[in-house]
């Protein structure tokens, strides 16, 4: 299966806490934005992280590309451990992974061309002839499917669909293995989502490219992941290959938040309504921390906390109703 | 720096900006031309023509010791204005850098607003008069105590803005590039910034110009010999009531500048930012 | 809420060492000897050493300053060279004046802004908003020195309305001292008059996009409830940090205005010391106006958390 | 039996005055709204759904940017010719309006109670006890839990479904014919968002009131209303039953949206369908068809003549010249 390809992104343990202070300075709290998360991801493949707002998605996928440094664990790229590096020893590994974000509004400088913002890129990684830059540039404009003569136009004058295709070509114009996807189509309308998906999937193909894909809409990540890893609270509560995550969810939090997915003339389910609200980040229950919420929670859910365990070749579930 | 989305008629369209930059021409151009207009100099004294009242001889008519009224507020403007233009720039520049470094990096934020903070509680007149007083009056250090007063506010606009621009999308992409804190700052936050920068830049022209007014009447500024707009009226002061002109003709001066300059300010902030006019 | 405005004044005492050593540092970093400056160039030698002998300007400069610091805690501001009072009672007497003056000008500033900000905010475009934005224009570019003179010439010079200079204090009357002071007032509050009516204008205008008031309006709210009970209220915020900003700044243009009106106020006090080098007078009244200043940022903050249950309740 | 009609949009246009030149965001729509139906309008941003039931409430400045023409019959009164001032007897007690976004469109600095019992004052005679008790019984009734807390509270408190709540609370507590929801659930996750749905169905069954649900996502519509108008640059461009639309659409670009749509359970490898070029601006709309520049089985025909929201089934209406002979797959 997946075993034999190469492994492009690994972490380990990887925790990012926010710790939160008052005016003097002393530490009043701390939000534990991810907490011990552990995935892989092989070569070509697209590894789709879903979960509601304020599971600790986005910050997952910029603490692996150490915008802001680690709290505690490892994250390796291509093999080797970038969790502590310096931002100097960093930098031939940015090169390797890139990010497209969800805001196509603001990903890019209003006050620059299009032209002017991805040459910048190479500039950054030393690529000093001009002529060269531009070449590239053009040919990265073209890989997404803007024209020449958008080259010197300014963001504004673009639609959405069209600057998240300004903000692919930027990712890909170092040659990344590894892209990081921050609902690259949620802002959009379904016709030009459409659009960027497709791009997505031939880019991939085209450039063997692993991407990390996060997003809170279950449909688009059934359609264009290969594996799937649901987060809740900044935990990994499970994890599988798409299909049998969408045909068999094990954790109550996964089957609650399939059954609350609204399908087009689907027959209509009976649905698991979740109770309660979701708990504030700074206090999250103790054990499991889907505790509150979950429907069959039991006394040993509340005191030990839950580590995952693969239930079937690739399927992981952290939930205390599996254990032996 | 291509500003191709400013359309042209944008501006034509925008009555602030041309009333604003016309009126700031005039008055530019009349500073320029003076020593060709009244090429003697402010300083002629004729005796005989003392407190003459606006004639053909002397448009403006004449102050308590006989010099021309409409000579020395032609030469008065290069002070005053002068004055402005110099405290817009160093505070722009240094307002730039401090608001940058400020809303970058945390622990200098905490420091320079302190600073701004203190600096702004004690009151700007009394800040610079203490400081002149240290200094002693003169047109240079006018501009340096009336620069030390205003820098804080250009850095609290500065710093808000780069605030703001650090929260787009764009400046963590240019991090995940592996970009430098400088590039960052200079090529990336700074242009964008600087249209607020300017838009408060150009209100402290005009509160500049009026604050070397207030100190040069408290006696304080330009020394008396070199006419000023404010020690003109400082003069004029003691003869208001038998000439009124020494008073009421610096006034409009004055007050046709510093409306001018808020006007363009106002245009500007229109065309810059339309949202928040 | 106890425990917000213990935060804020926490956060005001870093600033107001700064400022005590910025004051501090102003006066001390004199170029010369200021004792020499005060006595003169033909000054005998002993005299100048007895001099800095009583100033202390002999000790180091971080001794002196500590010196002065202990010395403010303990209510000893210094003496002044020339006038023989006791520092805090000259401060004091030269202080009532200058406090009525910027209260009756932050009276007039603050009524006659936020009245014509909001009226010119609710009626947007037509002729009165036309109106208010050409004043507060004006308003913002004619110095109040200027202001102030115009008024003494049409007001009191030509009509005799109001007394050319002068100053009454509280004791001879309310009537008389308010009528000496209308002009001085009126000069000074006049710039920041517009300044108050530009902000809340604006300020008016961009809670009355906002949604609340289109969901106020769905709910069936009528324009003049929508205008009292909820636009109001919201604008206050901003309103209050420019009335805010505006008191402190009325302090600095007093000094002018006490210049013009002759009023024995504390901006007076502070030019004819400087002019004489009472430094210690300088050093005192600047400190004591820094510390009116911060005390009213502090009621400023905590006018605001009164306001808005967010601050308020945030910080429980 | 004929469900009593209790909204009929005739022809209505809704033109703003811009600077650059006047742009009509709604360009002759007509629809009818039954008593308890719910009824979904549904299309991509800028095609003028939200325009088109503001312009219903009447909640956009008419004096400087915004003029109407039609009809909109309501209680056999015209809302468009109907005196400004008389507006707020209809809003909020015949018809209320909730928004995308509670926490910008509840008044921060007000408790929930007082804006609750707001509505109730300026509709009924109800003196403070009683407005405060059926405020409370109101926040029960959508299901927030502890209601006597939450009615002191201010909305800042309150997480994001339990917002949406309140204002749907204030919206309904003096009882309206007509609710629109202008895309209640879009800042919502999935399970909040699940939840808000179920409640407005009970609602709309407990107190048989119709609903108007604006909303750019299909799942949203497919699940909760009974009748759709698909809005396409300002026009309506197909109407019918949820269960036709969604099965057999006739409008092309009805057609061409939902074949955009991931699917779960649909193949996952085969591309998705995307519909070429993109939406035009209102001040460059094309002659003929709207949707012809996009259309691939535009003909001739239909860059030369707009079609007609023309009967195409029964309850089933297309605006196109050749629309879809599904054979009802």
């Amino acid at each position: 299966m997946n075993e034999d390809r190469q492994k492009i992104l690994e972490t380990k343990h990887l925790k990012k806490y926010f710790s939160i202070k008052d005016a003097l300075g002393k530490q009043t709290g701390v939000v534990k934005a991810v907490d011990d998360v552990s995935l892989t991801l092989h070569k070509g493949e697209t590894y789709g992280l879903v979960g509601e707002s304020g599971c600790g998605k986005s910050t997952l996928g910029r603490s692996i590309l150490r915008l802001f440094p680690i709290t505690e664990g490892e994250v390796w790229l291509e093999g080797n451990d970038i969790s502590n590096l310096s931002p100097g020893q960093l930098r031939p590994y940015r090169k390797k992974m890139q990010m497209i974000f969800q805001d196509p509004y603001t990903s890019l400088n209003p006050r620059k061309t299009v032209g002017e913002t991805l040459e910048e890129v190479l500039k950054i990684h030393g690529e000093k002839n001009r002529t060269v830059r531009e070449e590239k540039c053009q040919e990265a404009l073209r890989t997404v499917g803007l024209r020449p003569e958008h080259y010197n136009r300014f963001p504004h004058e673009f639609s959405g669909g069209q600057r998240q295709r300004v903000g692919i070509a930027r990712a890909i114009l170092v040659n990344p293995s590894f892209i990081v996807c921050d609902e690259p189509v949620s802002a959009l309308d379904v016709s030009i989502q459409a659009q960027i998906m497709n791009l997505l999937d031939a880019l991939q193909e085209e450039k063997q490219l692993t991407y990390l894909f996060v997003s809170h809409n279950m449909s688009v990540i059934n359609y264009i992941a290969d594996r799937v890893g649901v987060m809740y609270l900044g935990h990994l509560v499970e994890e599988a290959d798409t299909e049998e995550l969408f045909s068999n969810p094990c954790h109550p939090y996964t089957q609650a938040l399939l059954s609350a997915v609204l399908q087009i003339g689907a027959v209509r389910k009976e649905r698991i309504e979740l109770t309660g609200e979701l708990p504030s980040p700074l206090h999250p229950p103790a054990g499991c921390v889907f505790h509150t919420r979950c429907p069959y929670a039991e006394q040993k859910c509340k005191e030990k906390p839950v580590m995952p365990r693969e239930l079937s070749p690739g399927h992981f579930v952290a939930c205390s109703l599996y254990g032996s | 720096m291509k500003m191709g989305y400013l359309r042209v008629q944008r501006i034509l369209k925008n009555r602030r900006i041309i009333i604003g930059s016309i009126l700031v021409f005039l008055i530019i151009l009349f500073t320029l031309l003076t020593p060709f207009i009244f090429p003697e100099g402010p300083h002629v004294m004729e005796v005989t023509e003392r407190l003459k009242a606006p004639s053909k001889a002397h448009f403006l008519g004449t102050d308590s010791v006989g010099r021309d009224l409409l000579c020395r507020l032609l030469y008065g403007s290069r002070v005053s204005v002068g004055v402005g233009a110099a405290v817009a720039v160093i505070t722009m520049v240094f307002g730039l850098i401090i608001g940058l470094y400020a809303g970058y990096y945390k622990a200098v934020d905490n420091i320079v607003m302190r600073i701004c903070d203190s600096l702004k509680s004690i009151p700007s007149i009394l800040l610079a008069i203490a400081l002149l007083a240290i200094m002693g009056s003169g047109i240079g250090n006018v501009i340096i105590s009336v620069s030390i007063v205003y820098t804080p506010d250009v850095a609290r606009i500065a710093r808000a803005a780069v605030l703001t621009a650090r929260e787009q999308t764009y400046i963590e992409a240019l991090e995940a590039l592996g970009a430098g804190a400088n590039r960052i700052l200079w090529l990336n936050i700074a242009p964008n910034i600087l249209s607020s920068v300017i838009i408060q830049v150009s209100f402290i022209f005009a509160t500049a110009i009026v604050t070397e007014a207030s100190l040069s009447f408290l006696g304080v500024g330009v020394p008396v010999p070199e006419p000023s707009w404010g020690n003109i009226v400082y003069e004029g002061r003691a003869v208001m009531f038998q000439a009124w002109w020494l008073v009421v003709y610096p006034s409009i001066f004055i007050a046709v500048t510093v409306f001018g300059l808020n006007l363009l300010g106002d245009g500007l902030r229109d065309l810059f930012d339309p949202q928040n006019s | 809420m106890k425990k917000y405005i213990f935060k804020r004044i926490l956060t005001m005492i870093p600033v107001f060492f700064i400022t005590s050593i910025i004051i501090f540092s102003i006066i001390h970093l004199t170029p010369g000897d200021p004792a020499r400056v005060i006595l003169g160039d033909n000054a005998v030698e002993s005299e100048v050493l007895a001099l800095q002998e009583k100033m202390g300007l002999n000790k180091p400069l971080p001794l002196q300053y500590v010196n002065w610091l202990t010395g403010i805690f303990k209510g000893n501001l210094g003496e002044s060279l020339f006038i023989d009072q006791p520092m805090t009672e000259i401060i004091w007497t030269h202080m009532k004046p200058t406090v009525s003056l910027t209260i009756y000008a932050l009276l007039i500033a603050a009524g006659m802004g936020i009245t014509c900000g909001i009226l010119a905010a609710r009626y947007k475009g037509g002729i009165l908003d036309r109106i208010v934005t050409l004043i507060s224009l004006c308003g913002i570019s004619v110095p109040n020195f200027i202001v102030a003179l115009l008024l003494m010439l049409l007001l009191a010079f030509s009509v005799h309305l109001f007394p050319v200079a002068g100053y009454k204090p509280m004791s001879e009357g309310i009537g008389i001292h308010v009528w000496y002071l209308t002009l001085p007032a009126l000069s000074l509050g006049f710039i920041h008059m517009a300044l108050i009516m530009r902000m809340t204008r604006s300020s008016v205008l961009e809670v009355l996009n906002s949604d609340y008031i289109k969901m106020a309006r769905a709910k069936g709210v009528s324009e003049f409830a929508i205008m009292t009970k909820h636009a109001l209220k919201n604008a206050l915020l901003p309103i209050i940090t420019v009335i805010g900003q505006t008191a402190v700044t009325l302090l600095a243009g007093a000094v002018v205005s006490e210049a013009i009106f002759n009023i024995p106020g504390i901006g007076q006090l502070v030019v004819t010391s400087i002019g004489r080098r009472d430094y210690m007078v300088i050093q005192a009244v600047v400190l004591v106006i820094a510390l009116i200043n911060m005390f009213m940022m502090l009621i400023l903050d905590i006018l605001y958390a009164a306001i808005d249950p967010r601050i308020r309740l945030d910080s429980r | 039996m004929q469900q009593e009609i209790v909204l009929h949009v005739k022809n209505l246009s809704t033109t703003f005055r811009t600077d650059q030149g006047s742009l009509k965001a709604v360009d002759g729509v007509d629809f009818i709204v039954k008593k308890g139906e719910i009824l979904g309008i549904v299309g991509e941003s800028g095609c003028g759904k939200s325009v088109t039931v503001q312009s219903i409430m009447r909640l956009y400045d008419e004096k400087k940017t915004v003029s109407y023409q039609g009809e909109i019959f309501f209680e056999n009164k015209d809302l468009l010719t109907l005196p400004y001032k008389d507006m707020k007897r209809i809003r909020g007690e015949k018809i209320s309006m909730i928004f995308q976004d509670a926490l910008s469109a509840l008044n921060p600095l007000m408790k929930i109670g007082d804006q609750i019992t707001e509505a109730i004052h300026i509709h009924t005679k109800a003196d403070r006890k009683t407005a405060i008790a059926q405020g409370i019984e109101m926040l029960r009734q959508v299901g927030i839990p502890a209601p006597e807390k939450r009615f002191y509270q201010y909305p800042f408190e309150l997480s994001g479904g339990m917002r949406q709540r309140v204002m749907i609370a204030i919206a309904l507590v003096c009882r309206p014919q007509l609710l629109i929801a202008d895309e209640p659930t879009t800042a919502l996750d999935v399970t909040i968002q699940a939840q808000i749905l179920e409640l407005m169905k009970r609602l709309n069954q407990e107190l048989n009131m119709g609903i108007m649900l604006i909303t750019h996502d299909l799942a949203v519509v497919s699940e909760t209303c009974r009748r759709v108008l698909v809005m396409y640059l300002g026009q309506v461009v197909e109407e019918g039953t949820a269960e036709t639309i969604f099965n057999h659409p006739g409008h092309p670009y009805t057609k061409s949206l939902l074949e955009s749509i991931p699917m779960i359970g649909g193949e996952r490898g085969q591309k998705l369908r995307t519909i070429q070029g993109t939406v035009p601006l209102l001040n460059q709309i094309p002659a003929g068809c709207r949707f012809a520049p996009r259309c691939l089985k535009a003909g001739e025909r239909c860059r030369r003549e707009m079609p007609q929201l023309a009967p195409f089934k029964n309850e089933h209406c297309v605006r196109c010249w050749y629309p879809n002979e599904s054979d009802g797959s």
